[in-house]
């Protein structure tokens, strides 16, 4: 099968909703003229004209709003934030006008938004452009939040997410962007809520997410070298959250591992690892482990930010700490 | 002026009146939960803005929102079910009197976050210009909502793009307790209409045809494609910012400036000076906006509370039995 | 001792350290002429003067921007957001300019900035003004974040707040303002950080923080009628969190539930319930339970509103899930 | 204009001019991580405001922030360490280039949030005028951020309570590939001060003394106790807005109608056209600013990268060992 990078995928997948939909718009800094930071628009300017393809100022409160009243008005607008850090600029339109404006209104309202925002570190953008902040979303209840980790992923899940009628955070990796991964021609769809597992395995259930799959596996082949058989769960979406998946696997394997890049305190993988204890704990044979980013702030020197998040190896230690 | 547009606009804010009077007493009277932010005094502004609009055209609103859902063809019981919590209400009891919202009426939604329906409009407003449809979305929020990033940004991007929107400002003097003097340095927030260049009006926000004239021009002028305007509405709220306000920021001169102007008061004198109506028909008028403000809590009473199981419902469209559990 | 309310206790705690400080100001709207909309600041304004207590416009990025410059500047202020549920538009400069900016310029600068803000349900204020938002705050690294439970703990944590050199969200809950409880005259300071016991037991931990306390007191005196003698862990902080008064109790019956009044998922409780299983797994008889509010928005109807978010027998109940 | 006044507004401007340059160079060359935002070009803009300022007042900068730091006093080799992420770097090598601080030279900050700095500068206002301090504190910012709703909100308060301080926009007609026209309907930001009612000035950003002529003005006003000012400053980035930025959105004849002006070309030519400095006294002149980036360079490689536990100090200010693990 032919193989497209993660950025290339989601850049697909945007297209070909705009072509089936013409309800699909899309609203974010340097979207149109440039083709995105990131390259994943280049060309759509000019395809489907700069009314359906913005250039906004930045005024990310201001069009995140915006794309909440669009919505509302039965447009589909994906909106891009360059950052997800600045999340907390429009957090506003979304935790307390998108996420709730179909409870509010008794039903009436629907939201079709995305957020599309890449996160995290690694590239040495230093506080205030390195930050994973799943937790502000997956907190606030009419908020749907997904993280792919594939390029496969990232296009199923991006268009499924266009379609839906509740507003979708959706979370991008910046260091994935250049991942490449087999991606078919044809078609397709991943629906929300559905867990992947990535790698089977007895010995130990890895949970991650985003970025972190890939060291989650990269951990497995290690583990697999030292004589223990990782299963590696891919959430893809944080919420809803796919528990079957979950437990089918701890039922197994008896032993789990959390992974995520975010800071630790407060972050999803705490979530996660709650329900496992308690929806399963007589299945455990050890305390579930998070392996995460320590709480501080992303630093900017390079001696300094790989010790902030976890990589390949702080994921083997955390197995070795539960598969004794 | 013809006597009957008159009198329609006359029973328009008469039932914004009387639905603010009722549900300010119900509310002391403990039959009302939460916050109730009445509009009382501000009825031409409210009145005069939505008639210069079609059916079809779209409004948002804000925590101060009875007064524009009425003006847009809100049904007075169903409003005043939501204010009693009751599954009946607009919002099956959930929003309250903060969140009403009636998509066909073109009523977008109040809000409870100061501010917020400015950008909602004006998303709005960019739906309706993509489709190339010719429906005009006004913007409502107080003379302290300007001084919020949300009307910046929304206004700059509505003027670039010269979306068929109207931002109208009713500037009670007070945000809360602040007097906008006291955190804004513009003598008149439609001032700040240069900073996008876009017209900026002041007029009488208590002279419903002034509004409504000046609404209608900002109407025209976004629906044939020359983009928005700002209207600033001079007007006062009779009432405390929410029931219970001891309003001690307010002197007894100011307000006995402004109840010599209750827009209602001169809405009658004009149309009786003028002999469009008689006393007797405008007591008439009144009488019957009276009986169906009645009959709306009465039905607000009669109507039942929602079921308890309601409350994990409508959290998202799709999937949501699991969602709200995982 | 003389009694007083919370309201007043966090007045009075204010009103203390803007005595003793010059450096201290209020920033919020309606502080001033209005003394603040729950009546916390009145009479300051007159005393102090407009430039200490300053009625702010309604631009919450703005003056918490502001009082992030001031306090760079060695200023203390106290910022009051009228509802915590406005946080999200004001959380960039809390999230990525008072809590980063120490550790981004490398320990130069300190921002000794509270920002006070009441939260909780139960008023019927619907969706947007009843919301508990401690997450999208513990989550970051940098803020310190407290939630007092009784007028003793509110003023002498509020003054220690005030007297930190860290951003510290202070967060209150609007139905204990008008709960009463022993403050003494004399001046006391409690250290942030300090978990308190507010009832000693032998058979299961219960652990809260804010108006839950007030529940978890409640059902542990329902509980005893039965039979269970519970030990009440008021945490207090929430960030830093004391773990040791954990750790203790956990050790001493071996049965824990946490409380918490905010959506359940991606809550703090998960965050303790997690620290607590990785920490003192073997020290546990049974999964530490959960009890907190249902994954929904905030519902205006009384007849809704309660049940949405936990009260004294919904702790009751999950005690018992935990004691069998 | 006089000689030795000329002489040190050319030198800040060349420092910042080849500080940026070699920063982009080592950028390419890989010797530099992250992104790096250069403001080759602006320099007139940046020089002329930080000289009407006092050592004793603060300025607030952006991403765009090494002409600020360099303009206000602050050193190469620091700065140039910590855009190698060294622990001699102004941040311990923590920050990067978007977060240099010096409180001591009165620097509050360079921000990788765009418009975030105004209101960090407008409460450093806040605080002098407090203090009873005649400090003033300038804020620095891009044409784009003023689409920011922090400019209104800033702007606005600053207004309300006359602080002392100046809002100084750089519009170099670009946000990242946006250009301003597109997303903004007045041709110049400084209109916008009409919004607040204050005095609002366009200048040539590329002219040394017309910026520093203007700031001197606000500054002056501001530090008198009559509020704040915006000095909109035209002019040009030379390069990308990161360095690898393609620029298709440039056209070359704004290039080259720029480059004409470049602001150090510029006095360079009045300098000599005046018989202030001669060209080889100039020439000298760069001679040595090139010397001192170089060793500035030479300083930042040799000095050592913070130690791995640096990754947890300095999250707080108070119980840091315990808070970064509790
Ligand atoms: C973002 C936000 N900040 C503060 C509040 C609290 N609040 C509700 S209404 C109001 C005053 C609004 O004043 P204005 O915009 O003039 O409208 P008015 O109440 O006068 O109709 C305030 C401060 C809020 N609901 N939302
Ligand atoms: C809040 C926020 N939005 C977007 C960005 C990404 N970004 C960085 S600089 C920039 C353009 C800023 O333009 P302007 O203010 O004109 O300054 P200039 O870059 O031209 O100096 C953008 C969009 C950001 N850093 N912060
Ligand atoms: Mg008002
Ligand atoms: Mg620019």
């Amino acid at each position: 099968m032919r193989e497209i990078n993660y950025g290339q995928a989601i850049s697909e997948a945007m297209h070909e909703e705009m072509v089936r939909d013409g309800s699909v718009i899309i609203l974010g800094e340097d979207m149109g003229v440039m083709g995105s930071v990131f390259g994943l628009t280049k060309g759509f300017m000019d395809e489907f004209g700069a009314h359906r393809v913005i250039d906004t100022p930045i005024s990310e409160a201001g069009f995140t709003g915006m794309a909440v009243g669009a919505a509302m008005r039965g447009l589909r607008p994906i909106v891009e934030l360059m950052y997800v850090d600045f999340a907390p600029i429009c957090l506003d339109p979304i935790v307390n006008q998108a996420a709730k404006m179909r409870y509010m209104t008794g039903g009436q309202v629907k939201v079709p938004l995305v957020i599309r925002a890449p996160g995290g570190a690694g590239r040495r953008n230093a506080g205030q452009h390195s930050q994973s902040l799943e937790a502000l979303f997956t907190h606030i209840p009419g908020l749907k939040v997904v993280a792919p980790a594939t390029p496969y992923d990232a296009k199923g899940l991006l268009k499924s997410a266009i379609r839906e009628d509740d507003p979708v955070m959706f979370l991008e990796h910046k260091i994935l962007y250049a991942q490449k991964g087999e991606v078919p021609e044809t078609e397709y769809l991943i629906p929300l809520g559905k867990a992947d597992v990535k790698r089977q395995g007895k010995d130990v259930t890895i949970i991650a997410y985003s970025r972190q799959v890939v060291f989650a596996l990269e951990a497995a082949k290690e583990l697999a070298a030292q004589g223990i058989e990782a299963e590696v769960i891919d959430l893809r979406t944080l919420v809803p959250l796919d528990w079957e998946t979950i437990e089918t696997s701890v039922k197994k394997t008896h032993r789990v591992v959390v992974v995520q890049e975010a800071v630790k305190r407060g972050g999803y993988a705490g979530e996660i690892a709650t329900q496992i204890m308690e929806n399963a704990f007589d299945e455990l044979d050890a305390p579930v482990k998070r392996v995460a980013g320590l709480n501080v702030v992303l630093p900017f020197s390079p001696a300094l930010e790989d010790a902030a998040y976890p990589s390949a190896k702080d994921i083997v230690a955390g197995v070795r700490d539960v598969v004794k | 002026m013809d006597g009957q547009t008159a009198m329609k606009f006359l029973r328009e804010m008469l039932k914004i009146r009387y639905f603010e009077l009722k549900a300010a007493e119900l509310f002391m009277q403990g039959l009302m939960a939460g916050n109730i932010h009445t509009c009382a005094g501000q009825e031409a502004a409210e009145v005069g803005a939505c008639q210069a609009l079609r059916e079809t055209d779209f409004i948002t609103s804000t925590h101060r929102g009875h007064g524009h859902c009425i003006a847009k063809g809100g049904q007075v019981d169903i409003m005043m079910a939501e204010l009693f919590g009751k599954a009946t209400g607009y919002c099956k009891g959930k929003g309250g009197s903060m969140h009403i919202v009636d998509v066909g009426l073109g009523i977008l939604g109040a809000n409870g976050i100061v501010g917020a329906g400015i950008p909602i409009a004006t998303g709005s407003a960019l739906a309706s210009k993509i489709r190339g449809a010719d429906e005009v979305t006004l913007a409502f929020f107080g003379d302290a909502a300007s001084n919020q990033g949300s009307f910046h940004e929304a206004l700059n991007m509505a003027s670039a793009w010269k979306l068929p929107c109207v931002f109208v400002c009713e500037n009670n003097k007070y945000g809360v307790s602040v007097c906008i003097d006291r955190v804004c340095n513009v003598e008149d927030i439609a001032t700040r209409a240069v900073a996008y260049n876009i017209p900026g009006v002041v007029v009488d926000g208590n002279d419903v045809f002034e509004v409504y004239e000046a609404v209608k021009t900002a109407v025209e002028r976004a629906r044939s494609g020359e983009g928005p305007s700002l209207v600033e509405c001079k007007t006062y709220r009779h009432r405390g910012h929410y029931e219970g306000d001891p309003q001690i920021y307010k002197t007894p001169e100011e307000v006995g400036y402004w109840k010599d102007r209750d827009p209602i008061l001169r809405l009658r004198q004009k149309m009786t000076d003028a002999n469009l109506a008689t006393v007797v028909e405008l007591d008439v008028l009144e009488a019957e906006v009276k009986a169906e403000i009645e009959a709306a809590v009465e039905f607000a009473k009669q109507s039942p509370y929602p079921a308890v199981d309601q409350v994990t419902m409508d959290v998202y469209a799709n999937d949501n039995e699991r969602s709200v559990i995982r």
